[in-house]
């Protein structure tokens, strides 16, 4: 079996109105210093098989075809 | 004149609209499940709001990848009508079906209240019977209706006329770049929009406004088979 | 972590099961012998305070639960009344208190879904949904945190599922700092000959799980409900629940599907004590034994233990005894809504709960022992004192009125709560004609086909805490009042009614003691309104470290409107009208929110409730909505005639002209008394209206006309509904940002 | 100015209803072989200074305090 994290954060340019929130939020609770916050998401996954290379390639076109959503998002396949 | 409305696990106003279609035609639309691979014939293919696979990962992410899908997209390729409200603009914009994106909107929470809806390209299928600029009032009820563009894109739907509603008046519900609350394909039969008219047809809703929407799109079809 | 079956039972284990040492010696002579640690959960499960009503029963039994209205009372999933042409309404309230103090939003939102699933269970489609939240004080650092998990768990789950919410009430005190109150309510339609019961009938029949996996959600969530929060808090952090309502949309729609094939012989929903509470009611009631096998049992976590399994209170699940002869046909629904379904037991005739896992038998109990034979307590209590008389004139007089209402408007318990509701789907479905801010909302009733049927329904929830505080006894019958007024005030007959008893440890007899004159004045009413209790929930222990909550026994209500097209709200008067009070000038100030916000006391006996005035008046006010006579309605409650006459003038945007006679103007102005409503009648009838009511001897003073833009009372009162407006509305929001708050501070 | 990732994952045994859908999502999509994802997020932050030790306890802190809902969701903190 083989375990992979998957990172999707959002394009440069594309606002973010939870990044947003947070550093508000932040500097509500009196946190200071922090000059900006992006949020993404991640997905830990456990796939089948032991053919890391398969495995990667398999999971950048999962990532292509749903878990991203390539107008705002990019996305990055890590096998750990 | 038929219609058809396209349901998936987790879509809620499927019923409302149902109810005002056969309200406002006469005729109850075919319930289409999301997993069949073929439209019956209609020339309007309705896809309702609600919470599609509960809008995880994305507002219509996974909807937009159902089997029914690419059924829809032939039927708009052929000219076909196609209605997204809400959850359906997610769906629409997901399937890439139609230009950019819908994200949380910008105070994070769900807001469901009546906003002002400004009509702005009224030679359009689906609104030939507003005035241009028209204002009017309508709900909106989403948590994910920010839309967004690259300024590429929304250089070219707002010049070639594809922003078909904006909220008007102040009242941008969710942070929408240029107040945009519904859009247009460029071969202009294909709306995706976040406000409810469906929820707006007759006097015990408060008004009546959003059936002129549903009348533009019905009514040549009502008299063409006449 | 994976528990053992064969754990040892010692002291210290049957204590942790929330045990006392009599119940357990009765377990050991009901079981006979030493229960197995899986038993020793299942009765514990069984016997707690939530699921068995232990200190509560011999109380509950003397509320009224009867009328010729009431097809079903208490006693299944949820109530169910008559609304005429073959169509019942299904309804209940119920509470997620503790859940929601620990995680405020999967707590909130999965009581929601707690609620939902008990009215679908019964074959209804939820139709609309309140809630009832109590918070601490606004300045309590957690305050803020909560209400903003509690709310957003509320919307994020109902909003989903597709049911409009259209009322509730938000209340800020500091006896609600440690426990807050999350009470929800949902009501849905069905037909009369279509209504599903947990009891199970039919020997050898296939027990049927629905829904989503089972997890170690909620292990001992059950027997939580019923402890006193101590500083240990933290360590009962895991067993959070988390809510699905993707799930529960699909299973209500797969519910709802599977029903109409006729394969449901009896279903219940997994509640609090999942698989336990749920197997052994649907055999206790029919008489019938069960066996369950775990290994069939879908699990989302490896390794779990029977114990886990059968305590598990992981939501969007349910059992069904199903008709062997329909099974292909329910397995096919259960597919194409994508839900898990398998057979894991059957009906015996033997009355024995009997669990098997990895071959062995973990469990053999006496079903009926477990489903019935719960101990019963009647605890000790002392009747709680009173508060001597408070006059009006005893009550200082603020003089600058206009501050004081102005106060009042902008305070906690009186603001707009559209922060609140605003979140929340209001419109879908298509059927709501008066969303939250009205006095009670109105939903219009579909039949199958989606038709409106001309029918409405009106829901209200009510309780007043400060009142049942002073005196529960009259704060249990001012609960019921104020339902009966809020549906009236739209026109709505009230039908039935529902309740959520809020109380501290009921092992102190003073808590015992408010908890029984609640009881008692909530009966006297809903017996004197004709609103009998069909369904209900008690929630005990609201307490932290000996300070209890506010009692406060929510009433949830449901009334019928026969025409939609002859119901108002409180927004509807137009310029011209004329304002009548149906009631007389108020004199008494106790308990006042005028005292508390303006005075800062909270001092008195608590207004009084006259049954027989409100049915009275209320019978009165409603036949003038049905007779076309008023074109606006509202009940005066908090903050007096001079609030109701503001929130009257902010939602139509028109101001108002009134003259007073009183001489006390701050009682006039600010009394709660009760059984009072404003009416705004069409001026051509008001001539009409007034002979009306007089000959019906109803007390009434015409108290001036909707006109312009300003609400005068007087020489006492003159202020803009542009500047009421302001100030109502943004306290909340200025609250939640937190910012402005702080700065003003 | 200092760069690091929060990444908040939910803890072992609490239901991830977003994980469950997107498996069902990749399957009806034909990808085959995932055994099991589990979503979570990740929070880009870039906060002053450059002293790497107190930004880490200072970023630790307001994941306990705002960015982890620290009854279901486990953190980690990492300075890039
Ligand atoms: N939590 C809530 N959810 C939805 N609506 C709410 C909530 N709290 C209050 N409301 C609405 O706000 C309005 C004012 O509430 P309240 O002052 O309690 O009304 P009343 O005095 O008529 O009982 C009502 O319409 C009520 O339904
Ligand atoms: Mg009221």
């Amino acid at each position: 079996m083989i375990k992979a994290r998957i990172t999707v954060t959002l394009k440069a340019g594309v606002l973010d109105p939870q990044g947003k929130a947070i550093e508000g939020g932040l500097s509500a609770l009196g946190f200071s210093g922090v000059e900006s916050v992006r949020q993404g998401k991640i997905f830990d996954m456990e796939v089948e098989g032991d053919d890391k290379k398969a495995a990667q390639e398999n999971l950048e076109s999962m990532c292509a075809k749903l878990l991203a959503n390539t107008v705002i998002e990019d996305y990055h396949v890590e096998i750990v | 004149m038929k219609t058809a409305i396209i349901q998936f696990p987790g879509s809620n106003r499927d019923r409302d609209m149902i109810a005002a279609l056969t309200k406002i035609s006469g005729v109850a639309p075919a319930k289409v499940w999301h997993t069949e691979t073929e439209v019956p014939d209609a020339d309007l293919i309705i896809i309702p709001g609600g919470f599609s696979y509960g809008d995880y990962l994305r507002s219509g992410a996974i909807a937009a990848r159902s089997p029914i899908m690419d059924a829809v997209r032939t039927a708009a390729d052929k000219g076909v009508l196609v209605l997204g409200v809400c959850n359906g603009f997610q769906i629409l914009a997901e399937a890439g079906m139609l230009p950019g994106a819908l994200m949380r909107n910008a105070g994070l929470k769900f807001v469901c209240k009546q906003i002002k809806l400004q009509v702005t390209n009224n030679k359009t299928q689906f609104t030939h019977l507003y005035e241009q600029d028209e204002v009017i009032p309508c709900p909106v009820a989403h948590h994910d209706g920010n839309y967004f563009a690259d300024a590429e894109t929304l250089k070219k739907i707002e010049g070639e006329g594809q922003v078909v509603f904006r909220y008007a008046e102040g009242t941008n519900p969710n942070g929408s770049i240029n107040d945009i609350a519904g859009i247009i394909n460029e071969a202009g039969n294909v709306l995706g929009m976040m406000p409810h008219p469906e929820n707006l047809i007759e006097p015990d809703h408060g008004g009546d406004a959003g059936k002129y929407l549903f009348e533009s799109a019905l009514k040549p079809l009502l008299e063409a088979a006449a | 972590m994976s528990i053992s079956n064969t754990r040892k039972i010692t002291p210290e284990l049957v204590d942790e099961h929330g045990l006392n040492t009599e119940e357990y010696d009765q377990i050991v002579v009901l079981t006979g012998r030493e229960p197995s640690y899986t038993e020793l959960g299942i009765w514990s499960a069984m016997w707690n305070e939530h699921c068995s009503y232990k200190s509560s029963k011999k109380w509950l039994k003397t509320l009224p639960t009867e009328g010729p209205q009431v097809v079903l009372g208490p006693g299944e999933n949820a109530g169910v009344v008559d609304i005429g042409d073959g169509d019942v309404v299904v309804f209940k309230m119920e509470s997620h208190n503790h859940p929601s103090y620990i995680e405020p939003y999967q707590g909130a939102a999965t009581g929601m879904g707690g609620i939902l699933r008990d009215i679908f269970t019964m074959g209804a489609r939820p139709i609309a949904a309140m809630n009832a939240l109590r918070f601490g004080s606004p300045d309590h650092p957690k305050t803020r945190h909560l209400v903003s998990g509690v709310v957003s768990g509320i919307g994020g789950y109902g909003n989903s599922f597709g049911v409009p919410t259209v009322g509730g009430e938000v209340n800020f005190h500091s006896r609600y700092n440690d426990n807050i109150l999350v009470n929800a309510f949902a009501a849905g339609i069905a037909k009369a000959d279509a209504i599903f019961l947990s009891e199970a009938k039919g020997i050898g029949l296939p027990v049927v799980y629905l829904g989503a996996k089972t997890g170690r959600d909620g292990v001992g969530g059950a027997t939580m409900a019923s402890a006193e929060f101590d500083e240990n808090i933290e360590d009962k952090r895991p067993t959070v629940q988390v809510g699905d309502p993707f799930t529960e949309k699909c299973l209500l729609e797969a519910c709802l599907e599977l029903m109409k094939t006729g394969a449901v012989i009896a279903i219940q929903d997994m509640g609090a004590a999942g698989l336990t509470c749920s197997a052994v009611e649907m055999g206790a009631k029919g008489n019938l034994g069960i066996e369950l096998n775990l290994d069939l049992v879908p699990c989302r976590e490896d390794n779990m233990t029977a114990y886990e399994m059968m305590l598990s209170e992981s939501q969007e699940r349910m059992l069904m005894v199903l008709d062997p002869d329909k099974e292909e046909v329910a397995k096919a629904i259960f597919v194409k809504w994508g839900l898990d379904f398998a057979i894991v037991g059957k009906t015996t005739d033997d009355l024995r709960f009997r669990i098997f896992h990895q071959g062995e038998q973990v469990a053999d109990l006496p079903i009926k022992e477990l489903g019935d034979e719960a101990p019963e307590y009647d605890r000790p209590y002392i009747e709680p004192g009173k508060h001597s008389d408070l006059t009006a004139d005893m009550v200082e007089d603020v003089k600058d009125y206009n501050k004081a209402l102005k106060t009042l408007l902008h305070s906690p318990d009186i603001c707009s709560r559209r922060w609140v509701w605003e979140q929340y789907d209001t419109l879908i479905q298509g059927n709501s004609l008066q969303i939250p801010g009205g006095d009670a909302g109105i939903v219009r009733i579909e039949n199958e086909d989606g038709e409106t049927t001309g029918k409405a329904l009106a829901f209200a929830c009510d309780v007043t805490p400060r009142y049942c505080e002073a005196d529960a006894f009259e704060g249990g019958k001012q609960a019921v009042a104020e339902v009966y007024r809020n549906l009236t005030a739209v026109g709505a007959q009230p039908l039935a009614s529902t309740d959520n008893l809020n109380f501290g440890n009921p092992e102190k007899p003073e808590i015992m003691g408010t908890f029984v004159k609640a009881i008692e004045g909530i009966g006297e009413a809903v017996l004197a309104l004709d609103m009998p209790i069909v369904s209900g929930n008690v929630s005990l222990y609201n307490e932290t470290q000996g300070q209890a909550i506010l009692p406060t026994p929510t009433i949830g209500g449901v009334g019928l409107i026969p025409d939609s097209s002859k119901c108002v709200t409180i927004g509807g008067a137009n310029e011209g009208d004329v304002l009548f009070l149906i009631g007389t000038e108020a004199e008494h100030l106790g308990q006042s929110l005028y005292m508390r916000e303006c005075l800062d006391i909270e001092d008195g006996p608590p207004p009084p409730v006259d049954l027989m005035l409100e049915k009275a008046r209320g019978d009165f006010v409603r036949a003038a909505i049905r007779g076309d006579y008023a074109h606006a309605c509202h009940d005066i409650s908090d903050g007096g005639l001079a609030v109701a006459l503001a929130e009257m003038a902010m939602a139509s945007g028109k101001g108002a002209n009134i003259e007073l006679t009183s001489d006390m103007p701050h009682a006039a102005l600010f009394g709660e008394d009760q059984a009072r409503y404003i009416l705004a009648v069409n001026a051509e009838y008001a001539d009409m209206f007034a002979a009306n009511s007089e000959g019906s001897g109803v007390s009434f003073v015409k108290l001036g006309t909707v006109e312009g833009d300003k609400l005068i009372i007087g020489d006492y009162i003159s202020l803009s509904v542009q500047e009421m407006k302001q100030l109502h509305e943004s306290w909340f929001p200025d609250f939640m940002d937190g910012t402005k708050l702080e700065a003003a501070e």
